[in-house]
């Protein structure tokens, strides 16, 4: 029996590759407007899969083979977090 | 809008029965001011719209000009004012689908897209916001359907901080013989191609028929994703499918979505039609009435012969479009649709698609006098090095790339001249020979707020003058009236005065109106409206692109010659508001005779070679003009303010930024001085040699041997060029 | 026979402009083919991939088209030495096919850009940089939203000096390139991707001034190559 | 006293407004490769804030207010969602 689960991809930049949004966004918008207890932020790009699968475990296999094969991120560049949205 | 009582009574009527919810949705939708133009259709009769160039007039999703024997261009221009006020991103990004769209019914090859926006403070955050948001729209969508954005105009100013003006036009060509226009016939099947029908597009035409109301949450039926993707899937399909004769007919699902696509075809060509809504590929589950209104966007409907319909599914399926079949025409011209074997609606086509024109009061309002006070007393002349880089770098004169840079102005290799180089942009047809077209988009909002009839006349006046600066033949234009609200008189009076003076100097330059859209509402949430605007979008007979001109001075030593008489105008200019932040008095004059003349001599002297650099004069003066020529050919000039030949004009103000029409700079050889002077003559036209492209590295008014302004071309340029840029970024 | 492929994908929209400029500006024989229909690399002399927004460019320029049959028959051309061209668009789903190395992320700015610039050819070899010299200057137009090369150290000193590349002149560069690079190639130069368009940049009617059509070299060296081999 | 906390914001298109960038990366990615048990994919902006705040809940107000306050989403078409990172 299957059910329906979902699975959040989240994609960001990895450590030492810059990410020039997350700056600007941090310092032309959140910094000057006085937000001065954001230390930082970074930006990602977010992908929702709804999965059928045998369990929660199981979708999450799904996704991450997914991820890897097709290339879902570019591991020269990316790194990648697949979890259950709770 | 909902319909009023009147209207129900009238549907009724045409009935001769209570309506069902299904055709009151259809009624309210059609009949909407976006869809029906009702309040406008009777002063829309005023426009010229015929011409010996003109092959289809206003009445089709877009009109047609005969660019050259074997060549026709189809141009439409739109406004997506209201959706891009709530969702900057997508409302812009779906008004250039939109107008795609429109070119794309003709089976004509979009050639070229032009973006007019009219854009709150940069320094203002929510305008800021929405400045962004409607630039990346139009960035993200153009680009990615492979359409070049290649000319547009911007103007900022606080009227327009909470209400945008969005208008964009597209221009396409196809050969005279390959249109599609045959048109349907009783039995043809009617395939709606595209995307899947949603609710997201749930009334649109309607939201954008009233004022924006306080909550915009309210609104949301409006808000709609664009999908370029598609479009350009869309764009590839209609073009083997013209190639291959394969539609009778095509047609935009716009504003009304099927409902306007269905009557508007039915009653252009006396039918009727069957329609059975679940045939229909929707999105999501959707009642009769959702079906109905839904203006999703990426859709067209193509009619098509029975015997056609594999050839053409086998195109739709080949760039993986989803289509549906859901009816045919019939002879009896009443339109009936059904839902799973039941009637739902049974409405006669001619009835539905035009509504009786409403007449609307108009009379102006008070602050209307602003426009009509002479300036009697000028400020103190101040000090020109000060004022003339105020104007430069004021974003309304500035470098407007920031905008266009974002847009890939040169994808389909067409684009021989490009944004910011000349006055209007110029396109190679590409079809081995050197033939092309120019275009321009152009509109004063100052201008029209002071004086709406002369305001909207003098945007006819620079759009000619942009075409021929660049060398080619104006042929016709459409414009877009943005106005308030047309049920308040005082908004309505604009409306009228901008419509008579676009027809009057249309009339004038021989400029037939091909087509137009008219956009109402445009009112802030405490109903005060936004600066009314005439927008015009014109377009020029290339001969050859080889010949054309652009702004830049070329070499030290031509002279630097003046067209046109100066009249001292300052009225409404961008001086007077730049440097004393005045908005009032008298606008230039419109001189269509002075247009025409001096419009028809620039033409001659560029296609007789002897001239090096042209621009016209419009926002800013001459001041403006030559500072422009020279920061782009990167070379200075000397020029004797005294050698203006100027009528009336007390101040060296008046010479250097008044804004008198029907004026151009143009840079000559000394050695095809001579034959100028002759041919100024000729035409009657008054020029003035007023000085000299210098290597100078600067910049020089003078009156005589007085130094009235020198500045470093530097400066100049730093402050041209980055301006805008500046304002933007620094006012997120 | 003696044909070059220019690849069309959903949103590839540089297609006709490749084609026109191969066919009348360059005289080579060319085709546009929809990438349902081309299978393999065989019997083509080159493969363009043009500029465009492939897929929308969704999920990251490039991704989605990379993974489609006709890419993933491109692996061959390396072993059977024939020519691919990646233009923009068609460099980025080469990154992302992992044909040529790297990545090409979004611009620093965050905008697209168009812009003409100037660029620089180091060690030019393969069959399209046949004949450019060491150092020549070429001025092509960038057009893009993703442009910014990444790359690591070590991959960049081991692999991308060791071959042809292109890069941005000093100042020019308008995205934020590591390294100032707009193009990369394999070893052999057989297979090369760039960001500007050299298509845009193949007739003077098209150069603004002060800059001129730079991407000439590139369809010449082909057409020379083609001939002759390289 | 305050600590530094990690909060996520989610920014994805409202139920009913499309999301054609998911739609393509299902229907000619993930479908095409054969991934049937997919149902569907929905894409959105993640940002990553790291927030000087007394209190976790303290960071969410935060990064909330700076949210509407500096438009980093739009309500007229987005949804979104601001939580601590576990
Ligand atoms: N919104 C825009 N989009 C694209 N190009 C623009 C836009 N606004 C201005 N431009 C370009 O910038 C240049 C200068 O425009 P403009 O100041 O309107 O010229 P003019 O005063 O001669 O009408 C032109 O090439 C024009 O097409
Ligand atoms: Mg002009």
């Amino acid at each position: 029996m299957t059910s329906t689960y979902l699975v959040e991809v989240i994609i960001t930049n990895k450590k030492g590759v810059r990410d020039p949004e997350g700056e600007t966004i941090h310092k032309h918008l959140i910094l000057r407007k006085g937000y001065a207890s954001v230390q930082s932020v970074r930006t990602g790009k977010y992908l929702l899969l709804s999965v059928n699968a045998l369990s929660g475990e199981d979708a999450i296999r799904i996704v991450k083979e997914l991820c890897e094969k097709l290339r879902i991120y570019n591991p020269v560049v990316h790194d990648i977090e697949v979890r259950l949205r709770g | 809008m909902p319909l009023s009582h009147a209207e129900i009574d009238e549907i009724r009527n045409i009935l001769r029965r209570e309506p069902t919810v299904e055709e009151l949705a259809m009624f309210e939708a059609q009949w909407s001011e976006h869809c029906s133009y009702k309040s406008s259709r009777l002063l829309l009769k005023l426009l010229p719209t015929e011409g010996r160039n003109v092959v289809i007039g206003p009445g089709r999703d877009a009109p047609a000009v005969k660019l050259f024997k074997d060549w026709l261009v189809v141009f439409k221009i739109e406004s997506h004012n209201h959706p891009s006020a709530v969702d900057p991103y997508n409302g812009a990004a779906t008004g250039i689908g939109g107008v795609v769209r429109d070119i794309l019914t003709l089976g004509a090859k979009s050639i070229a897209l032009l973006d007019m926006l009219y854009l709150g403070d940069p320094r203002n955050p929510h305008a800021n916001w929405l400045i962004r948001g409607i630039v990346k729209g139009i960035s993200d969508y153009g680009n990615r359907i492979g359409v070049p954005t290649v000319a547009g105009d911007a103007w900022f100013d606080p009227a327009f901080n909470t209400q945008p003006l969005v208008n964009v036009a597209c221009i396409g060509i196809v050969r005279p013989e390959e249109i599609i226009s045959s048109g349907p016939s009783p039995g043809d099947l009617i395939v709606i191609v595209g995307n899947a029908t949603g609710r997201d597009g749930l009334l649109g035409s309607s939201f954008a028929s009233k004022p924006l109301s306080e909550d915009v949450d309210k609104d949301i039926g409006a808000v709609q994703v664009g999908d370029p993707l598609t479009e350009k899937l869309l764009i590839d399909a209609i073009e083997v499918i013209r190639k291959r004769r394969l539609a009778k007919y095509v047609k935009d699902l716009g504003g009304g979505g099927l409902t306007t696509a269905i009557a508007e075809t039915a009653a252009d060509y006396g039918l009727g039609a069957v329609i059975h809504l679940e045939k229909l590929h929707t999105r999501e589950p959707l009642t009769t009435l959702e079906i109905l209104v839904s203006e999703s966007q990426e859709r067209m409907m193509i009619v098509v012969e029975q015997s056609k319909l594999s050839e053409l599914v086998e195109v739709l399926e080949n760039y993986d479009l989803m289509y549906s079949v859901i009816g045919f025409f019939t002879d009896d011209g009443v339109i009936r649709v059904f839902y799973n074997g039941s009637k739902v609606a049974e409405v006669p086509a001619k009835e539905l698609a035009k509504p009786k024109p409403i007449r609307r009061a108009s009379s102006p309002p008070m602050e209307a006098l602003k426009g009509l006070k002479p300036l009697y007393s000028l400020p103190p002349e101040p000090r020109y090095d000060d004022a003339i880089l105020k104007v430069i770098s004021s974003p309304n004169v500035a470098s407007k790339r920031w905008i266009y840079e974002q847009y890939d102005y040169e994808v389909g290799i067409r684009t021989v001249i490009k944004p910011g180089y000349g006055d209007a942009a110029v396109l190679r047809l590409l079809d081995g020979t050197n033939r092309g077209v120019a275009v321009k988009g152009d509109a004063n909002p100052r201008y029209t707020y002071l004086d709406p009839f002369n305001g909207a006349a003098n945007a006819v006046a620079e759009c000619f003058r942009n075409l021929i600066a660049v060398g080619s033949r104006p042929l016709a234009i459409v414009d877009e009236l943005n106005a308030g609200n047309p049920e308040k008189p005082e908004h309505f009076w604009y409306f009228e005065m901008m419509l008579k003076g676009v027809a009057w100097m249309a009339e004038e330059l021989m400029l037939p109106v091909v087509g137009g859209k008219v956009s109402f509402y445009n009112e802030d949430h405490t109903g005060r409206q936004v600066k009314p605007t005439a927008t015009i979008v014109g377009v020029g007979r290339v001969q050859d692109v080889t010949k054309t001109t652009t702004i830049d001075f070329k070499e030290s030593g031509s002279y630097i010659i003046l067209v046109g008489v100066t009249y001292p105008e300052l009225g409404g200019s961008e001086y007077l508001y730049r440097v004393f932040r005045l908005e009032e008095g008298e606008i230039p004059k419109p001189r269509p005779c002075s247009e025409l003349r001096n419009g028809r001599f620039v033409y001659k002297a560029i296609k007789l070679g002897y001239v090096k650099a042209t621009h016209d004069i419009s926002v800013g003066g001459l001041a403006t003009a030559v500072i422009e020529m020279s920061i782009l050919g990167n070379l200075g000039f000397d020029i004797d303010l005294e050698k203006v030949f100027a009528i009336g004009a007390q101040r060296i103000d008046e010479v250097l930024f008044s804004e008198t029409q029907a004026r151009y700079i143009l840079e000559v050889d000394p050695k095809a001085i001579n034959n100028l002077l002759k041919l100024a003559n000729r035409f009657g036209v008054k020029i003035s040699i007023i000085g000299r492209v210098t290597d100078s590295g600067e910049a020089r008014f003078r009156k005589r041997d007085k130094t009235i302004a020198s500045i470093d071309l530097d400066l100049l340029r730093d402050a041209y060029r980055e301006s805008l840029s500046r304002e933007i970024e620094g006012g997120i | 026979m003696g044909k070059i492929a220019i690849l069309k994908f959903p949103g590839t929209n540089c297609d006709e402009d490749v084609y026109y400029v191969v066919k009348n500006v360059f005289s080579l024989d060319a085709e546009i083919v929809w990438h349902k229909s081309f299978k393999s690399v065989k019997g083509w002399d080159a493969v363009i991939i043009p500029g465009g927004f492939s897929y929308g460019d969704w999920l990251r320029a490039g991704a989605i088209a990379a993974r489609t049959p006709a890419i993933e028959s491109l692996v061959e051309a390396r072993d059977l030495n024939i020519p691919v061209l990646g233009i923009c668009n068609g460099f980025q789903i080469l990154v992302e096919a992992s044909l040529l190395p790297g990545a090409l992320l979004p611009n620093e700015n965050g905008k697209f850009v168009c812009r003409w610039v100037r660029t620089v050819v180091e060690r030019p070899k393969g069959p399209w940089l046949s004949m450019a010299r060491e150092g020549e200057v070429l001025d092509m137009p960038v057009a893009h939203a993703e442009g910014r090369y990444y790359v690591d150290e070590k991959t960049f000193y081991s692999t991308l000096m060791k071959s042809p590349l292109i890069r941005y002149v000093d100042g020019e560069n308008p995205n934020g390139s590591l390294y100032n690079i707009a193009g990369v190639a394999t070893e052999d130069g057989v297979i090369l991707g760039l960001m500007p368009h050299p298509e845009r940049a193949s007739e003077s009617i098209l150069s603004p001034r002060g800059f001129k059509a730079g991407g000439r070299v590139i369809f010449e060296s082909l057409r020379q190559s083609i001939k002759r081999g390289w």
